[in-house]
């Protein structure tokens, strides 16, 4: 394995108003491997996800791409360094349909006329590999499909690209069996070709099945970042919900640490 | 496809055979009170006495169903195109279609300017503006006001006919202005003579400009809205306020003496004047009663014209207009008015 | 940090704010773009400081005064409105609506010599008949509204004209009437009901603290509540003050003096719909249904029921609106209701902060952004441009008023909120 | 089943259509509720049908092509805002720019004497530049379109008004430009492009199941692509042919046939907006900004600028609208573009099958909606009611169109779709 | 554990347009039992969710509740009868904060106003129930929570009500372990309680942990309705995949019958 990162961020901070979300993040993804992100409910992962994508903008922190500082404004800049990213709540525009959908941004074109029959081929043989079966048509609205569908339709377009870095948020929430199982071999596939992937799973069976390091968020601070091989099942699931397993993780929590955390901001919120 | 009567305004008397249909073209409700209710009424009443089929429409202030009103006439098969233009412009666009499909023409009211129609019939516009600012001047006289302060409320800018009574009260006024009797005030255009904007304007007027003495007000419409303001000051009465149409409200307006005058254009005579030309033309007949002409001041072609002299209205000679026939006593004499009626010689 | 933390609701650990805390707070949320109408407000001021300087009548008493009475038509159907937008419809009839019913009761006043206590229950009836044959074209046959009040706008313009026979001015002489939009309360009963309005705001607000605190849940720290009531109460009281000052143009003739009666009907209103609003079921599902509808459904919400209910005080409120329009021109006439009435309204819901797209306002937004196309209005018309640049200056002050708000929410949109 | 199936993209499976299957496959669709224009072209039916048996001039060949007049302006102004609407956006100003541009181009010619070729390009940036500066309003600093367009609907009023000098008409005599939106093309001209447009409408159509085909992928059936080329051919062929017809109430005086020239104007805009929206990525990125613009923004779509560009298109539109109206009317003036154009223009695009909530339209659906408004304005007019009843029955005739529309989607949405 | 079904579906079909979802579907719901709901993506699972609560209506077959034919037509039919949903699509107003979203439709009123107070209470005690600590405030807006959160709202505030039927439509697919945990452990102390509950998962370990019977839906048919303890974990997995296994599910395939769902309904869908 590379010992440089293709992705390194290092003190993010960010926060929503009042409400302070991540705290002094940092995370590496390394070429040809599959870095876990886990971390409870409401940890900060899928904001984590957004800061890097662009989406949103972050308070402080620096972000480097294969060695060189990088400054993301938005998901544009994310996908001409190479991210791509699947994200939890999908973002497909329901009055779109499958093909339209997946090639969204990155139309296929012949001269300015957009070439639909070679999406429609692509696309198709995109989902194909992911086990699809009960598509009725490449043609559909997306707003018809059913969840899983949905799911399989956003992650085929993220790989559907030559991209140096794939993020995945829980990809395989909605899954069937057998498109899970693809969808995982697919994951270990792409880290062999060399990408650097990210993988966020609530899903300790997955994540001790294709990854090659764990990174865990514990009320928006990195607990901890280690090899897969290094620790147990259930030092996984103490770091997740305790932030620190043996003497892996945060240190020794000072308890007002965490106050600020719980702070009630709306009080008496029905006036 | 119903027979030829079907439209609601066409005459009874489709008995007569030589004469072709007459269509008519209104502009608005908003401008007048009388485009909505005394124009169609008399006209109505002038076609349908000399049984000729005529169809009246409106086109409510909007000048794209006005010349979509006229394609339709003009493919209807009317002899004659009767029209009160919206603004020059499309009048003109209207003339123009009706002409070359061999229609005879004619300007209602509002002269449309390059128009070319083949005649006009109205009042003497400017003669309106002048007895209206004559008419604040007689009453600001009778006030004894010492350099009074008048605000004009303009009529809309897009109606030529503003213009033109623009041109005559202030052709009476700026002497007045210039030899320091009287002192020029704030001056709005009202937009499409929109009286509840009127009245926000003219609340402002007199809220920067408190010693405001005279409302040259250019219709009725646009002084009670002046008139409800000054009530709300409770200074109705003491500032004349001028108006035009001799309107129910605008007489009542002057009965109750929170109006000092209006302008009685006897529109029946207008109407009927109208009608006779265009019932000849509608039989093929070269009409004799246009005797007057008007000179185009855009064009300078001269139009066949026939011109009628307004009448301005005080107090006294309210029931001139009653005995005229333009409004009845028991519209104007309500409960409230009784006794101002009597006062006024009404009876 | 001297706070105390105390655990409440559901285990969630929660710390009881003092007034400092709840200051840096409420500007956390501020500095995050959560401004709610804020900036309107501060767009109001900033207009009519620009005014004051520019003319020496705006800042006059007897101007203050004349704002009421120039705006209410515009407030009390933008009221209605901001239902109608919170469902993420539109009524574009709500003009000619007004226009309908002020020509009610004017006919029924006039023409018939109804008296005013039988005459504007019949308007308010017919304002609540037009809102529930709108809602149902809604609702429940489905046409988009829009359509429906496209159609609507044309209808209700043509039978104002058949109401008014073809376009005659109708005048209204009912006194009680016309004092409604043009009179003022005596200056004794101005400061009876100021006070009435300062001691009832300050028992719901202590009552919610004492009710919330009982329950052990967390509450407003005391000096802010304090605050709140010390703020309107100010407000309110300074209000009545100027406006029962003399400001008669002819004090030796006649004397106008008092807060107008418009106001208090304004803010019974302003109360009334935002009680419903905030506090009961029915308000909650106005907002259910805007915010999601499928949502709303799913938990049983009768969607078609609200939707109609919303046409209903749409119309309902465009009837008041109307009733200030005739007893302010004391007069209806076939454009009552039209011109630029229905665009002024739906921009003062949306300009004070409603969104078209349903979901989110509030009642107070109608009467700010009504506050701010007036005092536009208003300060234009002293300063006497000619109608040409009357409008172009109207329409640059009202963006840049707008863009002071647009300005604050792209921070909130930068900051991740909504 | 005599179908032949074959596997095709992605392994999924596919049955090659027949023409029997297809039509049943259609009805399906219809019979669930996805109808397309197919209500509104309906509803226009309907509507001449009643207007041709009331009235004896309905269907003559002198009012048919007026109708082509009489709409253009509104069908020009929809085109634009079916961009504006299809990003959930509104122009409240389109009616307004539209006089604007309008007034540009008459002043140019009239005034300052340029040709139609140098008038006529300046009216069109000068749309452009409009529609930028909204654009840029409501994209970057964020403005709502509903406020920032109903600052410049009042804007351009008054721009309109100082233009014109304070309120006076200006005629156009430049006989070409007149001829825009009065005269007609001679029949033989008429012809050649009625042919032009049955053959390029039949290669495109060959086309595109060749190159389908070529790949392997399901194509429509051939028969139902021949009945597809052969109803639009019949249909213009008649068209054509009943427009060539003399149609002069006296041919002595001048003689009126062939196609108004207007017609190709609007044929060509609506296949290059067609084109547009269906077959480049721009019109994609439209559609998806309009679905769901976050997901749009994380496709790596220039939010920003397609927000831009629609205001733009829309505003360019407009000036077309604008020119258009000025040319039929041989003159401009202050309420050019006014009156009930704007609500009119939203109301052809939204009676077309355009939602307001954006993500869904095509630009057909302006000319179907704008063609049934025209048709009821020029039934009514014909009719001859009072002014009154004339709006009353323009509403009611608009809603009945719409409601057949909203009773067919209903059952949309009771079988679930959309 | 009763002999008589709570809920009873009966040759349920639906179709949307020209497209069949579901074909002849019959399903038994019993008290105090959980009954698994299990089926590849696009299976049909949510749509018959949907048809049971009244979302959509079905084309034809009937509905028993306690014995009795009922007939739903709307949300509010199925909630007055005792069912209670949680969605899929989770179905939340983004524009109300978690107590409002909670008690939507049921509000707790005193006299017409509302009780905030005790909803805010009643609220707090359902979430902590499900183990959710990352909650920053109950008076939050439903816009900013995260997956697991939103997930977490939705099945909180679908049992905070006394009902005879839940149905759970992939309920853990966004939650963390723990939070997992508790649902399942809610999911099984319902049915314990005498409750008909009906899990929808993808999670064959979840599936076998807590229901007592399966249901299997294969491309919108009903494959197999099994005792939990009569099958294996792979033969579940066949019937998910396949229709069939062993001498269990649906007979054997003529394909004929199939290829009515793959025709290609938008051919050429870019003209
Ligand atoms: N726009 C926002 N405003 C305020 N708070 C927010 C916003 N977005 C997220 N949060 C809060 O930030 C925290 C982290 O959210 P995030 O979505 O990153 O969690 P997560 O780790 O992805 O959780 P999950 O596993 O449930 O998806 C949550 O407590 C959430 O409520
Ligand atoms: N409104 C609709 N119009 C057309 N097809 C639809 C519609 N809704 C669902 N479908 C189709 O019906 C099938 C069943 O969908 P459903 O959502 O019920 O699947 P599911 O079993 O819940 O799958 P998942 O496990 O992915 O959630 C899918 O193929 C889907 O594409
Ligand atoms: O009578 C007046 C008419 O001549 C004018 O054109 O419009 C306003 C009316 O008051
Ligand atoms: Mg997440
Ligand atoms: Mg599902």
């Amino acid at each position: 394995m590379a010992a440089t990162p293709l992705l390194e961020l290092n003190g993010i901070n960010k926060g929503f108003g009042p409400v302070q979300v991540l705290h002094d993040v940092g995370l590496s993804v390394y070429p040809g491997e599959v870095t876990a992100l886990v971390g409870d409910n409401g940890a900060g992962k899928s904001t984590l996800v957004k800061c890097i994508s662009g989406i949103y903008q972050i308070d402080s922190g620096t972000v480097t791409f294969e060695g060189n500082p990088v400054s993301i404004h938005g998901p544009s800049d994310a996908s001409s360094l190479g991210i791509e990213v699947v994200y939890q709540d999908l973002a497909l525009c329901d009055n779109l349909d499958v093909v339209q959908n997946m090639f969204l941004g990155r139309e296929k074109k012949r001269g300015i006329v957009l070439d639909e029959p070679t999406m429609e081929q692509m696309a198709g043989d995109a989902l194909a590999s992911l086990s699809v079966r009960t598509l009725k048509s490449l043609r559909q609205l997306v707003a018809s499909l059913s969840g899983g569908q949905r799911q399989t339709v956003a992650i085929a377009k993220a790989v559907l690209w030559n991209s140096k870095v794939v993020i995945l948020d829980e990809p395989t929430a909605a899954l069937g069996v057998a498109q899970t199982a693809q969808v995982l071999e697919l994951v270990r596939r792409l880290a062999d070709n060399g990408l650097g992937v990210v993988l966020i799973s609530h899903n300790m069976n997955d994540v001790f099945a294709v990854s090659d390091r764990i990174a865990a968020l514990y009320l928006g601070r990195m607990a901890a970042q280690v090899k897969t091989t290094d620790v147990t099942h259930s030092q996984v699931v103490e770091l997740i919900t305790a932030g620190r397993s043996g003497n892996i993780g945060l240190p020794p929590e000072k308890p007002a640490d965490f106050n600020g955390d719980a702070v009630d901001i709306t009080p008496g919120g029905d006036k | 496809a119903c027979g030829d009567d079907k439209g609601s305004d066409s005459g009874s008397g489709s008995g007569s055979s030589s004469a072709g249909k007459v269509g008519v073209i209104l502009p608005d409700t908003k401008s007048s009170q009388r485009w909505g209710t005394d124009d169609p009424k008399f006209l109505k009443a002038a076609f349908e006495a000399a049984g000729v089929q005529v169809d009246i429409q409106n086109a409510q202030g909007d000048k794209t169903a006005f010349q979509t009103i006229a394609d339709g006439m003009i493919s209807s098969g009317v002899k004659v195109l009767m029209i009160v233009n919206l603004d020059s412009g499309t009048g003109k666009a209207v003339l123009e279609k009706a002409k070359k499909a061999g229609i005879a023409t004619i300007d209602y009211d509002r002269l449309t300017l390059s128009g070319g129609a083949d005649y006009y019939v109205s009042f003497d516009n400017v003669k309106v503006g002048e007895l209206q600012g004559q008419g604040l001047v007689d009453c600001l006289t009778a006030k004894k006001y010492t350099k009074p302060v008048v605000a004009e409320l303009n009529g809309s800018p897009t109606d030529n006919n503003a213009t033109l009574f623009a041109q005559g009260y202030n052709s009476v006024l700026d002497p007045k202005y210039a030899d320091g009797t009287f002192t020029k005030g704030p001056n709005q255009d009202v937009p499409d003579w929109d009286n509840a904007q009127a009245g926000t304007i003219f609340e402002q007027m007199l809220t920067s400009n408190k010693n405001i003495k005279g409302v040259l007000a250019a219709n009725d419409g646009l002084g009670n809205a002046a008139i409800s303001v000054l009530k709300k000051n409770k200074l109705n009465g003491q500032v004349p306020v001028t108006g035009q149409d001799a309107t129910v409200q605008g007489l009542q307006n002057i009965l109750a003496g929170d109006q000092c005058m209006t302008v009685y254009k006897a529109i029946k005579k207008e109407a009927d004047a109208a009608s006779e030309l265009a019932i000849a033309l509608a039989k093929g007949e070269k009409p004799t009663t246009a005797t007057g002409t008007t000179k185009d001041p855009e064009s300078g072609a001269s139009v066949p014209s026939v011109l009628l002299t307004p009448v301005s209205i005080t107090k006294e000679s309210v029931k001139d207009v009653i005995a005229d026939g333009f409004v009845t006593k028991d519209a104007v004499c309500t409960a409230d008015f009784a006794k101002a009626c009597t006062e006024a010689g009404i009876s | 940090m001297s706070t105390t933390t105390t655990t409440t609701a559901g285990g969630v650990k929660v710390i009881k704010p003092t007034v400092n805390s709840y200051i840096r707070d409420y500007w956390g949320r501020v500095r995050g773009g959560d401004l709610g109408t804020l900036p309107a407000i501060l767009g109001l001021i900033v207009l009519s400081l620009i005014f004051g300087i520019s003319t020496d009548t705006f800042f006059s008493g007897l101007n203050f005064a004349n704002l009421f009475n120039q705006s209410a038509q515009v407030i009390f159907i933008a009221m209605g409105l901001v239902f109608v937008l919170l469902l993420g419809e539109i009524d574009l009839s709500a003009g000619f609506a007004s226009g309908v019913c002020g020509a009610v009761v004017a006919i029924l006043l006039t023409n018939h010599g109804w008296e005013w206590y039988t005459a504007i229950p019949a308007a308010l009836v017919t304002g609540l008949v037009i809102g529930f044959v709108l809602g149902f074209l809604v609702a429940k046959i489905g046409i988009p509204s829009f359509v429906v009040t496209l159609a609507a706008f044309l209808g209700f313009q043509g039978l104002l004209l058949v109401l008014l026979g073809g376009g005659t001015n109708i005048s209204t002489r009912d006194e009680f009437f016309n004092s409604l939009n043009n009179d003022n309360l005596s200056p004794v009963w101005s400061w009876i009901l100021t006070i009435v309005a300062i001691v009832g705001y300050a028992g719901v607000q202590l009552n919610n603290v004492r009710s919330r605190a009982k329950r052990g849940l967390v509450t407003d720290p005391m000096g802010i509540v304090a605050m709140r009531i010390g703020g309107l109460a100010a407000l309110l009281i300074i209000g009545t003050a100027i406006l029962s000052q003399e400001r008669a143009i002819n004090p030796a003739i006649n004397s106008l003096k008092g807060v107008p009666i418009v106001v208090p009907i304004m803010g019974i209103f302003l109360v009334i719909w935002t009680f419903v609003l905030g506090r009961t079921a029915y308000g909650r599902h106005v907002y259910a249904v805007g915010g999601n509808t499928e949502a709303a459904r799913r938990a049983g919400i009768k969607v078609d029921r609200i939707r109609i209910s919303v046409f209903v005080i749409g119309s309902f409120m465009a009837a008041i609106g109307g009733i200030m329009a005739v007893s302010r021109a004391s007069s209806v006439d076939p454009n009552t209701g039209g011109s630029n009435i229905l665009l002024y309204s739906v921009g003062a819901a949306v300009i004070g902060g409603t969104s078209l797209f349903g979901g989110k306002g509030k009642v107070i937004n109608a009467v700010i952004g009504g506050a701010v196309i007036a005092v536009i209005d208003n300060g234009m018309g002293l300063l006497g441009f000619s109608s040409g640049t009357k409008y172009i200056v109207t329409g640059l002050i009202l963006l840049v008023a707008a863009s002071v708000d647009a300005l604050a929410r792209r921070r909130a949109a930068a900051t991740g909120n909504r």
